[in-house]
Protein backbone atom coordinates (compact mmCIF):
# COMPACT_ATOMS: atom_id res chain seq x y z
CA UNK A 1 0.00 0.00 0.00
CA UNK A 2 1.19 3.13 -1.18
CA UNK A 3 0.83 7.01 -1.35
CA UNK A 4 3.53 8.61 -3.78
CA UNK A 5 3.10 12.27 -4.43
CA UNK A 6 6.03 13.38 -7.37
CA UNK A 7 5.51 16.80 -8.69
CA UNK A 8 5.37 16.87 -12.63
CA UNK A 9 5.12 20.03 -14.81
CA UNK A 10 3.48 22.20 -12.21
CA UNK A 11 1.10 19.58 -11.20
CA UNK A 12 1.23 16.94 -7.76
CA UNK A 13 0.27 13.69 -9.33
CA UNK A 14 -0.43 11.56 -6.51
CA UNK A 15 -0.11 7.42 -7.26
CA UNK A 16 -2.77 5.48 -4.84
CA UNK A 17 -2.46 1.64 -5.07
CA UNK A 18 -4.38 -1.91 -3.61
CA UNK A 19 -7.27 -2.07 -1.93
CA UNK A 20 -8.79 1.43 -0.50
CA UNK A 21 -11.44 1.28 2.33
CA UNK A 22 -12.47 2.83 5.19
CA UNK A 23 -9.16 1.58 7.06
CA UNK A 24 -7.07 3.66 4.88
CA UNK A 25 -9.83 6.49 3.68
CA UNK A 26 -9.14 8.96 6.59
CA UNK A 27 -4.86 8.88 6.10
CA UNK A 28 -5.74 9.43 2.09
CA UNK A 29 -8.02 12.11 2.85
CA UNK A 30 -5.70 14.03 4.57
CA UNK A 31 -3.03 13.37 2.20
CA UNK A 32 -5.40 14.61 -0.60
CA UNK A 33 -6.57 17.74 0.86
CA UNK A 34 -3.50 18.67 1.86
CA UNK A 35 -2.06 18.32 -1.56
CA UNK A 36 -5.00 20.61 -2.79
CA UNK A 37 -4.67 22.77 -0.05
CA UNK A 38 -0.98 23.31 -1.77
CA UNK A 39 -3.16 25.78 -4.07
CA UNK A 40 -1.69 23.30 -7.21
CA UNK A 41 -3.71 21.24 -9.57
CA UNK A 42 -3.71 17.57 -8.17
CA UNK A 43 -4.19 14.35 -10.53
CA UNK A 44 -4.78 11.48 -8.74
CA UNK A 45 -3.20 8.35 -10.28
CA UNK A 46 -5.79 5.35 -9.36
CA UNK A 47 -4.49 2.49 -12.21
CA UNK A 48 -3.08 0.55 -9.40
CA UNK A 49 -6.28 0.71 -7.48
CA UNK A 50 -8.45 -2.76 -7.31
CA UNK A 51 -10.77 -1.96 -4.89
CA UNK A 52 -12.74 1.21 -3.65
CA UNK A 53 -15.87 1.57 -1.31
CA UNK A 54 -17.87 4.67 -0.53
CA UNK A 55 -15.28 5.87 2.01
CA UNK A 56 -12.62 6.00 -0.95
CA UNK A 57 -14.74 7.66 -3.04
CA UNK A 58 -15.75 10.06 -0.57
CA UNK A 59 -12.32 11.33 0.15
CA UNK A 60 -12.06 12.26 -3.72
CA UNK A 61 -15.37 13.80 -3.67
CA UNK A 62 -14.17 16.04 -0.91
CA UNK A 63 -10.69 16.81 -2.46
CA UNK A 64 -12.74 17.70 -5.58
CA UNK A 65 -15.20 20.09 -3.62
CA UNK A 66 -11.83 21.86 -1.93
CA UNK A 67 -9.96 22.21 -5.32
CA UNK A 68 -13.38 23.90 -6.91
CA UNK A 69 -13.39 26.36 -4.21
CA UNK A 70 -9.45 27.12 -4.93
CA UNK A 71 -10.06 27.77 -7.97
CA UNK A 72 -7.33 24.52 -8.87
CA UNK A 73 -8.62 21.53 -11.17
CA UNK A 74 -8.61 18.11 -9.04
CA UNK A 75 -8.72 14.90 -12.40
CA UNK A 76 -8.26 11.21 -11.83
CA UNK A 77 -5.93 9.84 -14.23
CA UNK A 78 -6.00 6.13 -15.66
CA UNK A 79 -8.55 4.97 -13.60
CA UNK A 80 -8.47 0.60 -13.73
CA UNK A 81 -11.94 -0.56 -15.01
CA UNK A 82 -12.67 -1.77 -11.56
CA UNK A 83 -12.41 2.00 -9.76
CA UNK A 84 -14.32 2.98 -12.81
CA UNK A 85 -17.55 0.80 -12.00
CA UNK A 86 -17.92 2.13 -8.58
CA UNK A 87 -17.57 5.94 -9.98
CA UNK A 88 -20.50 4.86 -12.72
CA UNK A 89 -22.47 3.45 -10.12
CA UNK A 90 -22.07 6.73 -7.95
CA UNK A 91 -23.14 8.80 -11.07
CA UNK A 92 -19.76 10.24 -10.67
CA UNK A 93 -17.92 9.47 -13.71
CA UNK A 94 -19.60 12.49 -15.53
CA UNK A 95 -18.70 14.55 -12.24
CA UNK A 96 -14.89 13.98 -11.71
CA UNK A 97 -12.54 14.81 -14.76
CA UNK A 98 -11.40 11.69 -15.99
CA UNK A 99 -8.13 11.01 -18.12
CA UNK A 100 -6.36 8.35 -19.63
CA UNK A 101 -3.11 9.16 -18.91
CA UNK A 102 -0.96 12.28 -17.35
CA UNK A 103 -0.04 13.81 -20.75
CA UNK A 104 -3.87 14.14 -21.76
CA UNK A 105 -4.83 15.70 -18.32
CA UNK A 106 -1.91 18.09 -19.24
CA UNK A 107 -3.34 18.98 -22.45
CA UNK A 108 -6.50 20.52 -21.04
CA UNK A 109 -5.75 23.82 -19.92
CA UNK A 110 -5.70 24.87 -16.44
CA UNK B 1 -31.17 -19.54 10.47
CA UNK B 2 -31.10 -21.11 7.38
CA UNK B 3 -34.15 -22.67 5.30
CA UNK B 4 -34.56 -26.07 4.33
CA UNK B 5 -32.62 -25.18 0.38
CA UNK B 6 -29.94 -22.46 1.75
CA UNK B 7 -26.32 -23.74 3.05
CA UNK B 8 -24.56 -22.56 5.34
CA UNK B 9 -20.87 -22.02 3.50
CA UNK B 10 -19.25 -20.57 6.22
CA UNK B 11 -20.08 -18.24 9.39
CA UNK B 12 -17.07 -15.37 9.80
CA UNK B 13 -17.26 -13.29 13.64
CA UNK B 14 -14.81 -10.24 13.78
CA UNK B 15 -14.65 -7.04 15.90
CA UNK B 16 -16.19 -4.11 14.12
CA UNK B 17 -12.98 -2.89 13.15
CA UNK B 18 -12.20 -0.73 9.91
CA UNK B 19 -8.23 -3.01 9.77
CA UNK B 20 -10.56 -6.34 9.76
CA UNK B 21 -12.09 -5.92 6.48
CA UNK B 22 -9.56 -7.10 4.15
CA UNK B 23 -9.84 -10.14 5.64
CA UNK B 24 -13.48 -10.32 5.34
CA UNK B 25 -13.43 -9.30 1.49
CA UNK B 26 -11.12 -11.94 0.94
CA UNK B 27 -13.08 -14.43 2.22
CA UNK B 28 -16.33 -13.02 0.41
CA UNK B 29 -14.12 -12.81 -2.46
CA UNK B 30 -13.27 -16.61 -2.51
CA UNK B 31 -16.78 -17.69 -1.65
CA UNK B 32 -18.10 -16.15 -4.50
CA UNK B 33 -16.09 -17.73 -7.03
CA UNK B 34 -16.28 -20.91 -5.10
CA UNK B 35 -20.08 -19.99 -6.19
CA UNK B 36 -19.24 -19.79 -9.53
CA UNK B 37 -19.88 -16.08 -9.95
CA UNK B 38 -17.80 -14.37 -12.32
CA UNK B 39 -15.38 -11.51 -11.63
CA UNK B 40 -17.21 -8.90 -12.33
CA UNK B 41 -20.14 -10.20 -10.09
CA UNK B 42 -17.84 -11.28 -7.74
CA UNK B 43 -16.24 -7.56 -6.76
CA UNK B 44 -19.74 -6.57 -7.00
CA UNK B 45 -20.64 -9.44 -3.90
CA UNK B 46 -17.62 -7.52 -2.37
CA UNK B 47 -18.04 -4.00 -2.66
CA UNK B 48 -21.79 -5.06 -1.37
CA UNK B 49 -20.02 -6.84 1.96
CA UNK B 50 -17.97 -3.96 2.57
CA UNK B 51 -20.58 -1.16 2.77
CA UNK B 52 -22.77 -3.32 5.09
CA UNK B 53 -19.64 -3.82 7.52
CA UNK B 54 -18.55 -0.57 6.80
CA UNK B 55 -21.96 0.81 8.45
CA UNK B 56 -22.07 -1.28 11.22
CA UNK B 57 -18.13 0.01 12.37
CA UNK B 58 -19.56 3.90 11.92
CA UNK B 59 -23.44 3.53 12.60
CA UNK B 60 -24.11 0.64 14.75
CA UNK B 61 -21.36 0.70 17.69
CA UNK B 62 -21.34 4.64 17.18
CA UNK B 63 -19.99 5.74 20.05
CA UNK B 64 -19.43 3.04 22.27
CA UNK B 65 -16.79 -0.13 22.13
CA UNK B 66 -16.60 -2.00 18.72
CA UNK B 67 -18.47 -5.32 19.07
CA UNK B 68 -19.19 -8.06 17.09
CA UNK B 69 -19.96 -8.22 13.24
CA UNK B 70 -20.95 -12.08 12.10
CA UNK B 71 -21.06 -12.33 8.37
CA UNK B 72 -23.37 -15.25 7.29
CA UNK B 73 -22.48 -16.49 3.39
CA UNK B 74 -25.58 -19.13 2.62
CA UNK B 75 -25.54 -20.64 -0.80
CA UNK B 76 -29.17 -21.12 -2.07
CA UNK B 77 -29.85 -23.25 -5.17
CA UNK B 78 -28.80 -19.97 -7.88
CA UNK B 79 -27.66 -17.29 -4.72
CA UNK B 80 -25.46 -16.27 -2.51
CA UNK B 81 -27.03 -14.79 0.64
CA UNK B 82 -24.89 -12.39 3.08
CA UNK B 83 -26.61 -11.75 6.59
CA UNK B 84 -24.67 -9.44 8.12
CA UNK B 85 -25.73 -9.19 12.05
CA UNK B 86 -24.75 -6.86 14.64
CA UNK B 87 -25.67 -6.45 18.39
CA UNK B 88 -26.20 -2.52 18.84
CA UNK B 89 -29.49 -1.01 19.35
CA UNK B 90 -32.24 -1.91 16.94
CA UNK B 91 -32.61 0.37 14.05
CA UNK B 92 -35.80 1.50 12.40
CA UNK B 93 -35.31 0.24 9.15
CA UNK B 94 -37.45 2.68 7.69
CA UNK B 95 -34.68 5.32 8.48
CA UNK B 96 -32.02 2.76 6.28
CA UNK B 97 -32.76 5.04 2.67
CA UNK B 98 -30.18 5.65 0.03
CA UNK B 99 -29.99 9.66 -0.87
CA UNK B 100 -30.46 11.35 -4.06
CA UNK B 101 -27.38 11.16 -6.14
CA UNK B 102 -27.97 14.62 -7.77
CA UNK B 103 -26.62 16.56 -4.82
CA UNK B 104 -22.71 16.64 -4.71
CA UNK B 105 -21.56 15.95 -1.39
CA UNK B 106 -19.25 13.08 0.43
CA UNK B 107 -20.75 9.84 1.79
CA UNK B 108 -24.36 8.58 1.62
CA UNK B 109 -23.33 6.26 -0.80
CA UNK B 110 -23.16 2.66 1.02
CA UNK B 111 -26.76 1.95 1.45
CA UNK B 112 -27.68 2.96 -2.57
CA UNK B 113 -24.37 0.71 -3.55
CA UNK B 114 -26.10 -2.29 -1.44
CA UNK B 115 -29.39 -2.00 -3.33
CA UNK B 116 -28.04 -1.34 -6.73
CA UNK B 117 -25.18 -3.88 -6.45
CA UNK B 118 -27.50 -6.72 -5.22
CA UNK B 119 -30.95 -8.54 -6.10
CA UNK B 120 -32.49 -7.91 -2.62
CA UNK B 121 -31.13 -6.38 0.74
CA UNK B 122 -33.30 -6.59 3.59
CA UNK B 123 -32.57 -4.56 7.06
CA UNK B 124 -34.18 -5.41 10.25
CA UNK B 125 -34.11 -6.01 14.04
CA UNK B 126 -32.59 -9.61 14.78
CA UNK B 127 -34.65 -12.43 15.84
CA UNK B 128 -32.55 -12.72 18.48
CA UNK B 129 -34.11 -9.66 19.70
CA UNK B 130 -30.40 -7.71 19.60
CA UNK B 131 -29.12 -5.70 17.40
CA UNK B 132 -29.67 -5.98 13.61
CA UNK B 133 -29.72 -8.26 10.75
CA UNK B 134 -28.80 -6.92 7.12
CA UNK B 135 -29.59 -9.56 4.43
CA UNK B 136 -28.92 -9.70 1.19
CA UNK B 137 -28.90 -11.61 -1.78
CA UNK B 138 -27.13 -12.15 -5.26
CA UNK B 139 -28.31 -14.35 -8.06
CA UNK B 140 -26.33 -15.98 -10.42
CA UNK B 141 -26.31 -14.30 -13.94
CA UNK B 142 -28.89 -11.58 -12.80
CA UNK B 143 -28.50 -8.80 -15.23
CA UNK B 144 -25.85 -5.79 -14.34
CA UNK B 145 -27.10 -2.50 -15.28
CA UNK C 1 -10.89 -17.50 25.54
CA UNK C 2 -7.58 -15.26 24.59
CA UNK C 3 -5.18 -13.96 26.92
CA UNK C 4 -4.74 -10.11 27.45
CA UNK C 5 -1.97 -10.15 24.63
CA UNK C 6 -4.29 -12.02 22.08
CA UNK C 7 -6.43 -10.53 19.88
CA UNK C 8 -9.28 -12.12 17.82
CA UNK C 9 -8.90 -11.24 14.17
CA UNK C 10 -11.68 -13.59 12.92
CA UNK C 11 -13.26 -16.61 13.93
CA UNK C 12 -14.74 -18.98 11.03
CA UNK C 13 -17.45 -21.36 11.64
CA UNK C 14 -18.09 -24.07 9.05
CA UNK C 15 -19.69 -27.16 8.17
CA UNK C 16 -16.69 -30.20 8.41
CA UNK C 17 -16.93 -31.07 4.53
CA UNK C 18 -14.01 -30.66 2.46
CA UNK C 19 -15.12 -28.48 0.14
CA UNK C 20 -14.94 -25.89 2.22
CA UNK C 21 -11.52 -25.91 2.96
CA UNK C 22 -10.30 -23.73 0.02
CA UNK C 23 -12.28 -21.06 1.47
CA UNK C 24 -10.93 -21.18 4.48
CA UNK C 25 -7.16 -21.82 3.60
CA UNK C 26 -8.32 -18.34 1.14
CA UNK C 27 -8.82 -16.89 5.28
CA UNK C 28 -5.87 -17.97 6.64
CA UNK C 29 -3.35 -17.37 3.48
CA UNK C 30 -5.21 -13.51 4.34
CA UNK C 31 -4.58 -13.61 7.97
CA UNK C 32 -1.48 -14.52 7.51
CA UNK C 33 -0.40 -11.90 4.60
CA UNK C 34 -2.75 -9.49 7.56
CA UNK C 35 0.04 -9.96 9.97
CA UNK C 36 3.27 -9.61 8.20
CA UNK C 37 3.97 -13.66 7.22
CA UNK C 38 6.43 -14.09 4.44
CA UNK C 39 5.26 -16.24 1.21
CA UNK C 40 6.95 -19.09 2.52
CA UNK C 41 5.82 -18.83 6.12
CA UNK C 42 2.08 -18.25 4.48
CA UNK C 43 2.66 -21.08 2.35
CA UNK C 44 3.35 -23.23 5.48
CA UNK C 45 0.79 -22.05 8.17
CA UNK C 46 -1.83 -22.83 5.31
CA UNK C 47 -1.06 -25.99 5.22
CA UNK C 48 -0.92 -26.75 8.74
CA UNK C 49 -4.58 -25.57 9.54
CA UNK C 50 -5.41 -27.62 6.03
CA UNK C 51 -4.00 -30.65 7.86
CA UNK C 52 -5.64 -29.97 11.07
CA UNK C 53 -9.19 -28.98 9.82
CA UNK C 54 -8.89 -32.78 7.42
CA UNK C 55 -7.77 -34.53 10.59
CA UNK C 56 -11.54 -33.26 12.08
CA UNK C 57 -13.26 -34.15 8.92
CA UNK C 58 -11.95 -37.84 8.65
CA UNK C 59 -11.44 -38.34 12.17
CA UNK C 60 -13.64 -36.23 14.78
CA UNK C 61 -16.75 -36.89 13.04
CA UNK C 62 -15.79 -40.04 11.55
CA UNK C 63 -19.49 -42.15 11.46
CA UNK C 64 -21.61 -39.52 12.28
CA UNK C 65 -22.87 -36.42 10.73
CA UNK C 66 -20.52 -34.03 9.76
CA UNK C 67 -19.95 -31.36 12.36
CA UNK C 68 -18.62 -27.94 12.64
CA UNK C 69 -15.44 -26.59 12.71
CA UNK C 70 -14.89 -23.62 14.61
CA UNK C 71 -11.25 -21.47 13.50
CA UNK C 72 -10.04 -18.89 15.74
CA UNK C 73 -7.46 -16.73 14.47
CA UNK C 74 -5.54 -14.93 17.19
CA UNK C 75 -3.00 -12.33 16.53
CA UNK C 76 -0.31 -12.67 19.41
CA UNK C 77 2.70 -9.96 19.41
CA UNK C 78 5.04 -11.48 17.25
CA UNK C 79 2.88 -14.71 16.36
CA UNK C 80 -0.32 -15.82 14.79
CA UNK C 81 -2.42 -18.50 16.84
CA UNK C 82 -5.07 -20.77 15.34
CA UNK C 83 -7.09 -22.40 16.92
CA UNK C 84 -9.23 -25.66 15.65
CA UNK C 85 -12.54 -26.71 17.82
CA UNK C 86 -14.41 -29.97 16.82
CA UNK C 87 -17.72 -31.31 18.70
CA UNK C 88 -16.48 -34.71 18.75
CA UNK C 89 -16.01 -36.97 20.94
CA UNK C 90 -12.99 -35.94 23.25
CA UNK C 91 -9.51 -37.90 22.32
CA UNK C 92 -6.80 -38.86 24.36
CA UNK C 93 -4.11 -36.37 23.54
CA UNK C 94 -1.63 -39.19 23.77
CA UNK C 95 -3.18 -41.01 20.65
CA UNK C 96 -2.18 -37.62 18.51
CA UNK C 97 0.99 -38.72 17.81
CA UNK C 98 3.18 -38.33 14.13
CA UNK C 99 4.19 -41.48 12.97
CA UNK C 100 7.52 -42.78 11.59
CA UNK C 101 8.33 -41.22 8.20
CA UNK C 102 10.94 -44.23 7.55
CA UNK C 103 7.81 -46.55 6.28
CA UNK C 104 6.62 -45.67 2.76
CA UNK C 105 2.95 -45.49 3.11
CA UNK C 106 0.23 -43.59 2.04
CA UNK C 107 -1.43 -41.40 4.45
CA UNK C 108 -0.46 -40.64 8.51
CA UNK C 109 1.16 -37.56 7.64
CA UNK C 110 -0.74 -34.69 8.92
CA UNK C 111 0.57 -34.88 12.77
CA UNK C 112 3.86 -34.88 11.37
CA UNK C 113 3.09 -32.03 9.20
CA UNK C 114 1.74 -29.61 11.56
CA UNK C 115 4.34 -30.09 14.24
CA UNK C 116 7.14 -29.44 11.94
CA UNK C 117 5.53 -26.27 10.21
CA UNK C 118 4.14 -24.72 13.66
CA UNK C 119 6.44 -23.19 16.46
CA UNK C 120 3.77 -25.24 18.86
CA UNK C 121 0.84 -27.35 18.44
CA UNK C 122 -1.27 -28.44 21.29
CA UNK C 123 -4.01 -30.94 21.39
CA UNK C 124 -6.28 -31.27 23.98
CA UNK C 125 -9.94 -31.43 24.96
CA UNK C 126 -12.26 -28.40 24.58
CA UNK C 127 -12.54 -26.48 27.77
CA UNK C 128 -16.26 -26.50 27.38
CA UNK C 129 -16.30 -29.89 27.85
CA UNK C 130 -17.63 -30.93 24.43
CA UNK C 131 -15.40 -31.97 21.79
CA UNK C 132 -11.00 -31.05 21.53
CA UNK C 133 -8.99 -27.80 20.92
CA UNK C 134 -6.12 -28.23 18.56
CA UNK C 135 -3.94 -25.02 19.60
CA UNK C 136 -0.84 -24.39 16.80
CA UNK C 137 1.55 -21.18 17.22
CA UNK C 138 3.37 -19.51 14.40
CA UNK C 139 6.34 -17.22 15.37
CA UNK C 140 7.39 -14.54 12.94
CA UNK C 141 10.52 -14.77 11.84
CA UNK C 142 11.16 -18.48 13.18
CA UNK C 143 13.77 -20.19 11.50
CA UNK C 144 12.26 -22.76 8.98
CA UNK C 145 14.58 -25.77 8.57
CA UNK D 1 -8.84 -27.26 -11.60
CA UNK D 2 -8.05 -29.83 -14.52
CA UNK D 3 -7.02 -33.22 -14.72
CA UNK D 4 -5.24 -33.74 -18.52
CA UNK D 5 -4.28 -37.05 -19.53
CA UNK D 6 -2.16 -37.22 -23.01
CA UNK D 7 -0.09 -40.21 -24.14
CA UNK D 8 3.73 -38.99 -25.22
CA UNK D 9 5.99 -41.52 -26.85
CA UNK D 10 4.49 -44.36 -24.96
CA UNK D 11 4.15 -42.71 -21.55
CA UNK D 12 1.15 -41.62 -19.75
CA UNK D 13 1.69 -38.10 -18.89
CA UNK D 14 -0.70 -36.15 -16.37
CA UNK D 15 -1.05 -32.84 -15.82
CA UNK D 16 -2.54 -31.17 -12.75
CA UNK D 17 -3.33 -27.82 -11.78
CA UNK D 18 -4.53 -25.75 -9.13
CA UNK D 19 -5.05 -27.02 -5.36
CA UNK D 20 -4.97 -30.15 -4.48
CA UNK D 21 -6.56 -31.15 -1.24
CA UNK D 22 -9.26 -33.48 0.38
CA UNK D 23 -11.88 -32.72 -1.61
CA UNK D 24 -9.71 -33.43 -5.10
CA UNK D 25 -7.53 -36.21 -3.77
CA UNK D 26 -10.18 -38.70 -4.03
CA UNK D 27 -10.67 -38.36 -7.65
CA UNK D 28 -7.22 -37.72 -8.38
CA UNK D 29 -6.48 -41.12 -6.33
CA UNK D 30 -8.78 -42.95 -8.56
CA UNK D 31 -7.00 -41.32 -11.69
CA UNK D 32 -3.91 -41.52 -10.61
CA UNK D 33 -4.20 -45.51 -10.18
CA UNK D 34 -6.33 -45.98 -13.43
CA UNK D 35 -3.10 -44.80 -15.38
CA UNK D 36 -0.88 -46.70 -13.64
CA UNK D 37 -3.51 -49.97 -13.85
CA UNK D 38 -2.69 -49.44 -18.18
CA UNK D 39 0.82 -51.01 -17.33
CA UNK D 40 2.41 -48.14 -18.92
CA UNK D 41 4.95 -45.48 -17.34
CA UNK D 42 3.37 -42.50 -16.04
CA UNK D 43 4.81 -39.31 -15.48
CA UNK D 44 2.77 -36.54 -12.98
CA UNK D 45 2.98 -32.76 -14.30
CA UNK D 46 3.02 -30.74 -11.16
CA UNK D 47 4.18 -27.61 -12.78
CA UNK D 48 0.79 -25.63 -12.09
CA UNK D 49 -0.18 -27.00 -8.52
CA UNK D 50 0.16 -24.66 -5.93
CA UNK D 51 -0.51 -26.64 -3.39
CA UNK D 52 -1.19 -30.31 -1.91
CA UNK D 53 -1.82 -31.85 1.09
CA UNK D 54 -0.70 -34.71 3.02
CA UNK D 55 -3.91 -36.42 1.15
CA UNK D 56 -2.94 -35.82 -2.45
CA UNK D 57 0.51 -36.77 -1.05
CA UNK D 58 -1.04 -40.20 -0.34
CA UNK D 59 -2.59 -40.85 -3.33
CA UNK D 60 0.85 -40.14 -5.17
CA UNK D 61 2.67 -42.58 -2.60
CA UNK D 62 -0.18 -45.14 -3.16
CA UNK D 63 0.50 -44.71 -6.91
CA UNK D 64 3.95 -45.06 -6.62
CA UNK D 65 4.04 -47.80 -4.92
CA UNK D 66 1.37 -50.01 -7.51
CA UNK D 67 3.78 -48.79 -10.48
CA UNK D 68 6.42 -50.52 -8.42
CA UNK D 69 4.21 -53.55 -7.86
CA UNK D 70 3.56 -53.70 -11.66
CA UNK D 71 7.14 -53.30 -12.72
CA UNK D 72 6.33 -49.68 -14.17
CA UNK D 73 7.57 -46.33 -13.57
CA UNK D 74 5.93 -43.67 -11.64
CA UNK D 75 7.40 -40.16 -11.85
CA UNK D 76 6.90 -36.24 -11.19
CA UNK D 77 8.44 -33.87 -13.22
CA UNK D 78 8.42 -30.21 -13.33
CA UNK D 79 7.01 -29.93 -9.69
CA UNK D 80 6.64 -26.05 -8.30
CA UNK D 81 8.26 -24.88 -5.95
CA UNK D 82 5.50 -25.28 -3.76
CA UNK D 83 4.77 -28.57 -4.22
CA UNK D 84 8.60 -29.23 -3.53
CA UNK D 85 8.38 -28.07 -0.31
CA UNK D 86 5.85 -30.49 0.58
CA UNK D 87 7.76 -33.60 -0.74
CA UNK D 88 10.83 -32.08 1.44
CA UNK D 89 8.83 -32.03 4.33
CA UNK D 90 7.63 -35.61 4.19
CA UNK D 91 11.05 -36.61 3.16
CA UNK D 92 9.47 -38.07 0.07
CA UNK D 93 11.88 -35.81 -2.40
CA UNK D 94 14.41 -38.80 -3.04
CA UNK D 95 11.46 -41.57 -3.15
CA UNK D 96 10.31 -40.94 -5.76
CA UNK D 97 11.62 -39.93 -8.95
CA UNK D 98 11.44 -35.99 -9.66
CA UNK D 99 12.51 -34.88 -13.29
CA UNK D 100 12.73 -31.23 -14.52
CA UNK D 101 10.97 -31.88 -17.37
CA UNK D 102 9.30 -34.28 -19.89
CA UNK D 103 12.52 -34.71 -21.87
CA UNK D 104 14.40 -35.71 -18.81
CA UNK D 105 12.43 -38.29 -17.33
CA UNK D 106 12.35 -39.86 -21.03
CA UNK D 107 16.34 -39.48 -21.42
CA UNK D 108 16.28 -42.18 -18.23
CA UNK D 109 16.01 -46.16 -19.67
CA UNK D 110 12.70 -47.92 -18.15
N1 LIG E 1 -25.97 -0.69 10.46
C1 LIG E 1 -26.49 0.55 10.70
N2 LIG E 1 -26.84 0.91 11.94
C2 LIG E 1 -27.35 2.14 12.18
N3 LIG E 1 -27.57 3.08 11.23
C3 LIG E 1 -27.24 2.78 9.97
C4 LIG E 1 -26.70 1.51 9.65
N4 LIG E 1 -26.49 1.50 8.32
C5 LIG E 1 -26.87 2.69 7.84
N5 LIG E 1 -27.35 3.48 8.83
C6 LIG E 1 -27.87 4.86 8.67
O1 LIG E 1 -28.15 5.07 7.28
C7 LIG E 1 -27.44 6.22 6.79
C8 LIG E 1 -27.06 6.04 5.34
O2 LIG E 1 -26.04 5.05 5.21
P1 LIG E 1 -25.08 5.02 3.94
O3 LIG E 1 -25.91 5.16 2.72
O4 LIG E 1 -24.24 3.80 4.04
O5 LIG E 1 -24.18 6.31 4.02
P2 LIG E 1 -23.13 6.80 5.14
O6 LIG E 1 -22.74 5.58 5.94
O7 LIG E 1 -21.99 7.37 4.37
O8 LIG E 1 -23.86 7.84 5.96
C9 LIG E 1 -26.27 6.39 7.74
O9 LIG E 1 -25.78 7.70 7.78
C10 LIG E 1 -26.86 5.92 9.08
O10 LIG E 1 -27.57 6.97 9.67
N1 LIG F 1 -9.09 -34.41 15.24
C1 LIG F 1 -8.89 -35.72 15.46
N2 LIG F 1 -9.85 -36.46 16.09
C2 LIG F 1 -9.65 -37.77 16.29
N3 LIG F 1 -8.51 -38.44 15.95
C3 LIG F 1 -7.55 -37.77 15.33
C4 LIG F 1 -7.67 -36.38 15.07
N4 LIG F 1 -6.54 -35.98 14.46
C5 LIG F 1 -5.76 -37.06 14.35
N5 LIG F 1 -6.34 -38.16 14.88
C6 LIG F 1 -5.73 -39.51 14.95
O1 LIG F 1 -4.32 -39.40 14.70
C7 LIG F 1 -3.91 -40.22 13.58
C8 LIG F 1 -2.77 -39.57 12.80
O2 LIG F 1 -3.24 -38.42 12.10
P1 LIG F 1 -2.43 -37.88 10.84
O3 LIG F 1 -0.97 -37.82 11.17
O4 LIG F 1 -3.05 -36.59 10.45
O5 LIG F 1 -2.60 -38.96 9.70
P2 LIG F 1 -3.92 -39.53 8.99
O6 LIG F 1 -5.01 -38.54 9.22
O7 LIG F 1 -3.53 -39.66 7.55
O8 LIG F 1 -4.19 -40.85 9.62
C9 LIG F 1 -5.20 -40.39 12.77
O9 LIG F 1 -5.17 -41.57 11.99
C10 LIG F 1 -6.27 -40.45 13.88
O10 LIG F 1 -6.35 -41.72 14.43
Amino acid sequence: MVEAVREEQGRLVIGLDGEIDLDRAPKLRNLLLDCVGRGRDVLVDLSQVTYIDSSGIASLVESLQKAAGNGTRFGLIAVSPEVMRVFELARLDKVFAIYPDFDAAKAVVS
Amino acid sequence: MSAANEECLLELRFPAQANRMVLVRDTVRSAARFCGFDEPDTRDIVLAVGEACQNVILHAYAGREAGTIVLGLLRGEDRLILRVTDFGEAIDPAKIEPRNLDELKPGGLGIYFMRELMDSTDFGPSPDGVGNVLQMTKRKGSARW
